[in-house]
């Protein structure tokens, strides 16, 4: 039971940078920088709420921390058509290095950061819900949040014009111009708004999950982001599902611990997963075709 | 009628090169108005200014008697004006109307309402008596469907200004006699059609004025009533073109056996079912037929690039069916593609790195130890590109900057180079100049001179009818027509082409 | 041959625009950017041994570089440089605990190979899935650098633990395994000369044989490369497997030659580092020797700034991060310009 | 001050861990404060390539050189010869060469300790965000040699008090992801652990944050962490490296520093150890305390041995 809540509490961390990831893959734009964007995110989130004593101020500092690393993103990637990877590994280390720096200079602390004055992100209590409580009651309000915004892009995604802007400007990015809809824009518009969920979910780890700061505290999650958006290839249903088997084997490896398994193993679980998922698909689509030499 | 579209010494350059220089040139509304000059003339250019995707470097656009500026194909689209481009602007993972409507979509709320789509382009190509299922995906229709996708488009956002840059290139006769009924429908609801073509017959038979552009200036419009084809050539080129004379050679041993050949296609079901066909040296065979009628396959399929899944090849008394392309083509066989860009060259790599392809193996260019002999290459780049006469600025430029003439030349000249027994020719001319069809079926027929083998693909007749010493047609993956070119019907040909036996 | 000048220059330019903002950051430690860069050369470079810790720095760096660039350069995305360095270097620590009285001769060379081999295979491994069933070697290859990294600290904490202490570590590995440390005050080694030899020989294939050509043209137009008779599929894995090769060579050569055992962290990231420099210069290998030398002179030289200067190891990294994005800005520029020029006239 | 003692702290990872190298570099101040010396931390990131160039600059730059983190062992072996002017400390495991003063800490010993008072509160009814289940956790950063021996001593402990105690074991996987370590100690908490003991520098943080919100008891770490949550965490398993490179920099002062020295610090000599918070004091019943005291002694006299997972040192 434990581990559906498990689950669940850190799902968000990927979800989001997942779903923001795949409209910027959907538009040709790969985006490595998940990790930075996060850290920095979590970073500010701590940095407003602390200042504040305001969640809403750790929330808004955390997207607009995320908003400028996505803007460079797009500035190098979009208008200078720069590489994805450089660009968006550089800014990873950016981000590391600056959260250090800043969390000595602001705070004269190394490391970590934690204080009573930061306002954690509230979370939702629905009352007495009887055999339910465990399975809806006192989870985050991100994560409420979160299960709006998938339903919300799936509709987007597949209800929407912007949502097939999207994918022209990926597919044929020419061909989207020369319709009259500038595919600078659109990209600019999947970045955004991917940097708003990843801010979102980097205030999540921070003062939404947890109430601290510590130095690289996004931990691989924004790459594991980036891989399941490389696995679900702009696909909404896949993109999530990836994303979902991930959290559920990460939160089984841990479970799994408990009864004596080596961690170093149980925590190959997930990649050994998506190993298997990636060749079982690669393998079925090759036979489906079976031609071609 | 009267003046819609006018252009006041406007000229644009690339680097030194001036593509559009100070052309004066007068549309009137209504007309079907073509342009036509050699490779590289600036006629795309001059289009591309006029859609608002290049601004002019100096000079005056008018649309119906005001300047416009545009800059970009949105403020084009506002002023009523639509292109369709040599390389067509279509999103292949989509269906025919998300294509139609992309960027003009109707709404329902915030949602897209793909049912209206589907009517409202529905109902468009039925006005213009369009055949097209809307909700096809586009990737999978053929060359001429999509066409006519790109002119819904067009028609959806109620142009009354129509560019079409090189339209029929790629398209069979049958389609491109289609196109020009749709353009004469344009015609009489009162839209202006600008019109680009290689294919003089095509623009004797449709234009109401003609306009040739030589060098990036534009020399003259005429009446199209006031000349002939040869006039028009002439032109062009700037000197007096000819057909090349019928050669004749002796008919040498059987070189290429095809026995009973299937081939699957990419959509899993056979291209090609139980072909047999022969080539000899000296000789010519040409197969004609419809696109998409298992052609690209087959020439595939000859030269290795493709399995197949029945039958046998035999070259020069070997069976081929499974050595690598880079042993058929030391073992002698040359080839043309098709598709130029995506198969025949590498646009983004230099001319140099392009025409070496295929030679990289041999002793003149790699020496022991892998090592690669560059200084030799150079020279040999060089060297065709003086032999072709292929206009680029070094060997070092990227060639997709080319001009789409001068790209082929690339390419032929390339296979060209190599000491052939068997040449697979496809599409050879396709949107090439007067001036350089002439030189390329001069330098095919001289293969044949020389007595090699050459088999020609073309969905353009006449080609096929001026080089060929035996026509083949194909349909749905058959030889289902075969003759001699002196005794050939064209009727019969005409028919076999539609599957139809007479 | 004018347009490579200025591709040079512009990088050269862009270098100079982010040290002259490294120069700006420095000044907020209260430093001033000539002394802060005077101490980072000097601790860099000012005596043998610096030079010696600094090159041993760039070592592997520039083999997970050089892989990275060979396997970008044919078109396929070895991201598993990191798995791959893991892995052989494991393996080789393992042999080199198990077996001993082997003549060191015949002991070196094997270490060489298994190193090779270990790094060729993991990279094979990928490689091989996405020619035979397509499948996505970008994904495939981060998830195998996370499994290599998680089984070599399941072996090095479990089987093959360190009976030696408390560190996080194989055994020693066999003395006749050894390229031994050209001064005992650092751990440059003699192994660097196989670095040398492998480099050459990569800087060979890609910019002199044929290989190096078909595999750039199967990069711009894989469906071009096997129509000129290129064996697409084929070139693919040899790339992929050189690749892993280069990155096992590193990893073999840390063991061998740097720590002369596994240690859990053997790599903090240099493939990544490699990564970045690799994919800035657009896969030049001249230009990954340079980029990963001045990357090592940055982090050396970093390292003596924080001990004189009280400046931080971070804001090197930051001045590194600039110099990436000032450079890459410049390429992207240069480009651009270019456009405009033929364009515009 | 021309002549002030010029002493290097050479750590194999970073300042910020709140524990182990956070430890040694209080006792460096503490020195600079009250001994007049000049002092200076190297830190070396994890990068095994910062090893020796540190090393170098510290032996090279200063009279005396500490060395913490077992990393750096293989390093200092090779270096420490080649400067025989130069005094060496190397904390936390002994190495046999030259000049060379080696410092071992029995964390297994402060450990059992921690055990004993997770038991012993597990197990006591009505105490507050005590449950009934007989169960504890055991939360590190990874799981690697050092973390075994705390392991062991720990489960001794535990099981001294009651063998019928459950302990269960996670590893975060890394020793800067809190967000793990919180998803780790809940879990336990979940099953019915309801007093955790961490042993993973900032991932640890995320033991104590779930202990807040679950409303359970976090056993700290290396150093006193009490302060971090007094009313959520219990107690602290302290290894006071300070203290010793305190002591050792107070050693070369006095003139009684001793080269190729092995000190051992352990329970009796106050090297390692339970610390009592403010709040423990006033939260731990008299009896427990008691316990525990009486627990030390028998370990000093030996009645107690507490195993250790690297054997005899
Ligand atoms: N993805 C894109 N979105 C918007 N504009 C683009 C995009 N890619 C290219 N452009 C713009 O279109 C122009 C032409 O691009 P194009 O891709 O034809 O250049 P190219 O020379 O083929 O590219 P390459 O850099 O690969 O050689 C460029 O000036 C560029 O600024
Ligand atoms: N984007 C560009 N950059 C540089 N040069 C260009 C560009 N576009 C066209 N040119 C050059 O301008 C000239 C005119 O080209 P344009 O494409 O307008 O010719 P065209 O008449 O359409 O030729 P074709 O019949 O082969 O299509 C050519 O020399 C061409 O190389
Ligand atoms: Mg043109
Ligand atoms: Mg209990």
């Amino acid at each position: 039971m434990y581990i559906y809540r498990s689950t669940i509490n850190t799902l968000v961390l990927i979800l989001l940078p997942a779903l923001g990831g795949m409209w910027t893959l959907q538009t040709g734009m790969l985006n490595i920088s998940q990790e930075g964007s996060m850290l920095v995110a979590a970073f500010f989130a701590v940095f407003g709420s602390y200042i504040f004593s305001s969640f809403w101020m750790g929330l808004f500092f955390a997207i607009i921390a995320s908003l400028v690393f996505n803007l460079i993103y797009a500035l190098f990637c979009v208008n200078l058509r720069a590489n994805i990877w450089v660009i968006g590994m550089a800014l990873n280390i950016l981000a590391s290095s600056l959260t250090i720096l800043l969390l000595k200079s602001i705070f004269g602390v190394k490391g970590s950061f934690t204080s009573d004055r930061i306002q954690q992100i509230p979370f939702v209590h629905l009352g007495n819900l009887g055999i339910f409580n465990g399975v809806f009651n006192d989870f985050s309000s991100i994560v409420w949040l979160t299960l709006i915004l998938v339903i919300l892009f799936k509709y987007i995604d597949s209800h929407t014009t912007f949502g097939l802007h999207l994918k022209a400007a990926g597919k044929n990015w020419r061909a989207l111009d020369s319709a009259g809809v500038s595919s600078i824009k659109v990209r600019y518009m999947s970045i955004l708004i991917n940097a708003v969920l990843v801010g979102i979910s980097g205030a999540y780890l921070s003062i939404g999950y947890l109430k601290l700061f510590n130095k690289d505290m996004s931990a691989g999650r924004g790459w594991i982001a980036v891989a399941a958006v490389i696995f679900g290839n702009g696909n909404f249903t896949w993109t999530i599902i990836a994303t979902v088997a991930f959290g559920f084997m990460d939160a089984l490896g841990i479970s799994l611990q408990t009864y004596g398994l080596n961690s170093n193993l149980t925590m190959m679980f997930p990649y050994l997963a998506i190993v298997a998922a990636l060749i079982y698909q690669g393998v079925k689509s090759s036979k489906e075709k079976a031609i071609e030499e | 009628m009267s003046e819609i579209i006018r252009f006041n010494s406007v000229t644009k350059k690339f680097g030194k090169v001036v593509a559009v220089n100070s052309v004066d040139l007068s549309i009137k509304s209504g007309e079907i108005h073509s342009v036509i000059g050699e490779n590289g003339a600036g006629k795309t250019t001059l289009m591309h200014l006029l859609y608002g995707m290049y601004k002019p470097d100096s000079g005056k656009i008018f649309v119906r008697a005001k300047e416009v500026n545009f800059s970009s194909p949105k403020d084009a689209i506002k002023d009523e004006i639509g292109m369709v481009h040599q390389n067509f602007m279509l999103i292949d993972d989509f269906t025919v109307y998300e294509n139609v409507v992309l960027g003009a979509e109707p709404h329902h709320f915030i949602s897209f309402d793909r049912e209206k789509a589907k009517r409202t382009v529905a109902k468009l190509a039925k006005e213009y008596k369009m055949e097209i299922d809307v909700n096809e995906i586009v990737g999978s229709l053929s060359v001429g469907l999509q066409q006519k996708v790109e002119i819904l488009k067009l028609l959806y956002r109620n142009a009354s200004i129509l560019i079409f840059d090189e339209p029929t290139a790629v398209l069979t006769p049958q389609e491109s006699e289609t196109l020009f009924n749709t353009l004469r429908k344009f015609k009489a609801f009162g839209k202006t059609v600008i019109f680009i073509s290689h294919k003089l017959k095509e623009v004797k038979e449709i234009s109401d004025r003609v306009s040739v552009m030589r060098n990036g200036k534009l020399l003259d419009t005429f009446k199209n009533e006031n000349l002939s084809e040869i006039d028009l050539a002439k032109m062009i080129a700037g000197r007096e073109i000819q057909n090349p004379a019928a050669v004749s050679s002796k008919k040498g041993e059987t070189i290429l056996k095809i026995n009973d050949l299937t081939i699957i296609g990419d959509k899993g079901i056979p291209a090609v079912k139980g072909l047999s066909l022969d080539v000899s040296r000296g000789e010519i065979v040409g197969i004609a037929g419809v696109v998409g009628n298992g052609q690209s396959e087959l020439e595939e399929a000859l030269v290795g690039m493709r399995k197949i899944a029945n039958g046998k090849i035999e070259f020069k008394g070997v069976d081929i069916g499974k050595m690598s392309v880079r042993k058929r083509r030391e073992f002698g066989i040359g080839y043309i593609p098709e598709d130029r860009i995506r198969t025949g060259l590498a646009p983004i790599a230099s001319v140099l790195e392009n025409v070496i392809m295929g030679h990289q193996n041999e002793r003149e260019f790699s020496a022991r130890l892998d090592f690669m002999k560059r200084k030799r290459a150079r020279y040999f780049a060089n060297q065709l590109v003086n032999e072709y006469r292929i206009v680029c600025k070094s060997v070092d430029e990227q060639v997709g900057t080319l001009s789409g003439g001068n790209m082929q030349k690339v390419v032929i000249a390339r296979e060209f180079a190599h000491d052939v027994d068997l040449l697979i020719v496809s599409q050879p001319t396709r949107g090439v100049d007067v001036g350089g069809i002439e030189f390329i079926h001069k330098k095919i027929l001289d293969m044949k001179k020389s007595g090699k083998a050459v088999l020609l693909i073309s969905s353009d007749l006449d080609e096929i009818l001026l080089l060929s010493d035996r026509i083949v047609v194909m349909y749905e993956g058959q030889i289902v027509h075969s003759t001699s070119t002196k005794d050939a019907d064209l009727q019969k040909i005409g028919l076999a082409m539609l599957g139809m036996r007479s | 041959m004018s347009e490579k000048y200025r591709g040079f220059l512009i990088v050269v330019i862009s270098f100079f625009l982010s040290l002259v903002l490294g120069g700006f950051l420095i000044m907020l430690y209260k430093v001033s950017p000539i002394e802060g860069y005077k101490v980072m050369i000097f601790g860099a470079l000012g005596s043998r041994y610096m030079i010696y810790s600094t090159l041993a720095r760039m070592v592997p760096i520039l083999l997970t570089g050089l892989a990275i660039a060979i396997s970008f350069h044919a078109g396929i995305w070895n991201i598993g440089a990191q798995g791959q360095l893991y892995l052989a270097a494991f393996v080789v620590a393992a042999m080199g605990v198990s077996f001993h009285d082997i003549p060191t001769a015949i002991y070196l060379t094997l270490g060489v190979a298994l190193g090779l081999a270990i790094g060729g295979l993991w990279a094979w491994l990928p490689g091989y899935l996405r020619v035979k069933y397509n499948v996505n070697e970008v994904v495939l290859t981060i998830m195998l650098n996370s499994i290599a990294i998680y089984f070599t600290t399941y072996m090095t904490n479990g089987p093959f633990r360190t009976s030696q202490g408390s560190l996080g570590a194989t055994n020693v590995i066999d003395k006749g395994m050894w390229f031994n440390h050209i001064s005992p005050l650092s751990n440059l080694n003699t192994g660097v000369f196989v670095a040398i030899v492998a480099v050459a020989l990569i800087v060979y294939l890609m910019l002199f044989a044929k290989h190096g050509y078909e595999w750039k043209m199967m990069r711009l137009n894989p469906r071009f490369s096997v129509y000129g008779g290129v064996s697409v599929k084929q070139n693919m894995i040899l790339a992929m497997v050189i690749s892993g090769m280069l990155a096992g060579l590193a990893g073999m050569l840390l063991v061998m030659g740097d720590y002369h055992r596994f240690l859990n962290g053997i790599s903090p990231g240099y493939s990544w580092t490699g990564m970045i420099l690799a994919m800035m210069v657009n896969y030049d290998p001249i230009g990954v020797i340079i980029t990963s030398f001045i990357y090592a002179v940055m982090t050396s030289g970093g390292l003596r700034m924080e001990l004189i200067l009280g400046i931080p190891q971070e804001l090197v990294q930051i001045i590194f991060v600039a110099s990436v994005m000032f450079v890459t800005a410049g390429y992207a520029l240069a480009n651009k310009v270019a456009n405009r020029m033929q364009e515009e006239g | 001050a021309a002549s002030r003692l010029r002493v290097a702290v050479v750590i194999a990872g970073e300042l910020g861990d709140k524990s182990f190298y956070d430890s040694s570099y209080q006792g460096l101040t503490r020195a600079e404060q009250q001994l007049g010396i000049y002092g200076k931390v190297l830190p070396c990131k994890t990068d095994p390539a910062n090893y020796m160039p540190q090393m170098i600059a510290a032996s090279s730059n200063f009279d005396l050189v500490i060395v913490v983190g077992y990393e750096l062992i293989d390093t200092l072996k090779q270096v420490a010869p080649q400067f025989p002017n130069v005094d060496y400390v190397y904390v936390d495991d002994v190495v046999k060469v030259g000049q060379v003063t080696s410092i071992v800490f029995k964390q297994n010993e402060s450990s059992f300790m921690g055990g004993a008072l997770a038991a012993m509160i597990t197990e006591r009814k009505g105490f507050p965000m005590v449950n009934a289940q007989k169960v504890v956790g055991f939360v590190a950063g990874e799981d690697y040699s050092v973390i075994r021996d705390f392991l062991i001593g720990f489960k001794q402990g535990v099981h001294y008090i009651d063998p019928n105690i459950k302990v269960l074991t996670g590893y975060v996987g890394g020793w800067d992801d809190p967000a793990t370590a919180k998803e780790i100690a809940l879990d336990q908490f979940h099953r019915g652990a309801d007093v955790i003991f961490q042993v993973a520098g900032g991932s640890g943080l995320g033991v104590i944050d779930a202990a807040k919100q679950a409303g359970f008891w976090a056993i700290g770490v290396d150093s006193p962490q009490g302060y971090l949550a007094p009313h959520h965490i219990i107690g602290s398993v302290v290894k006071n490296v300070g203290n010793a490179v305190f002591d050792m920099i107070k050693a070369k002062i006095d003139g009684t520093y001793k080269r190729g020295v092995i000190y051992t610090y352990g329970i009796a000599n106050n090297g390692v150890g339970l610390s009592y918070s403010k709040e423990m004091l006033h939260n731990v019943p008299a009896d427990i305390i008691q316990k525990l005291i009486q627990l030390r002694t028998d370990i000093i006299t030996g009645k107690i041995k507490v195993k250790s997972y690297f054997g005899k040192r």
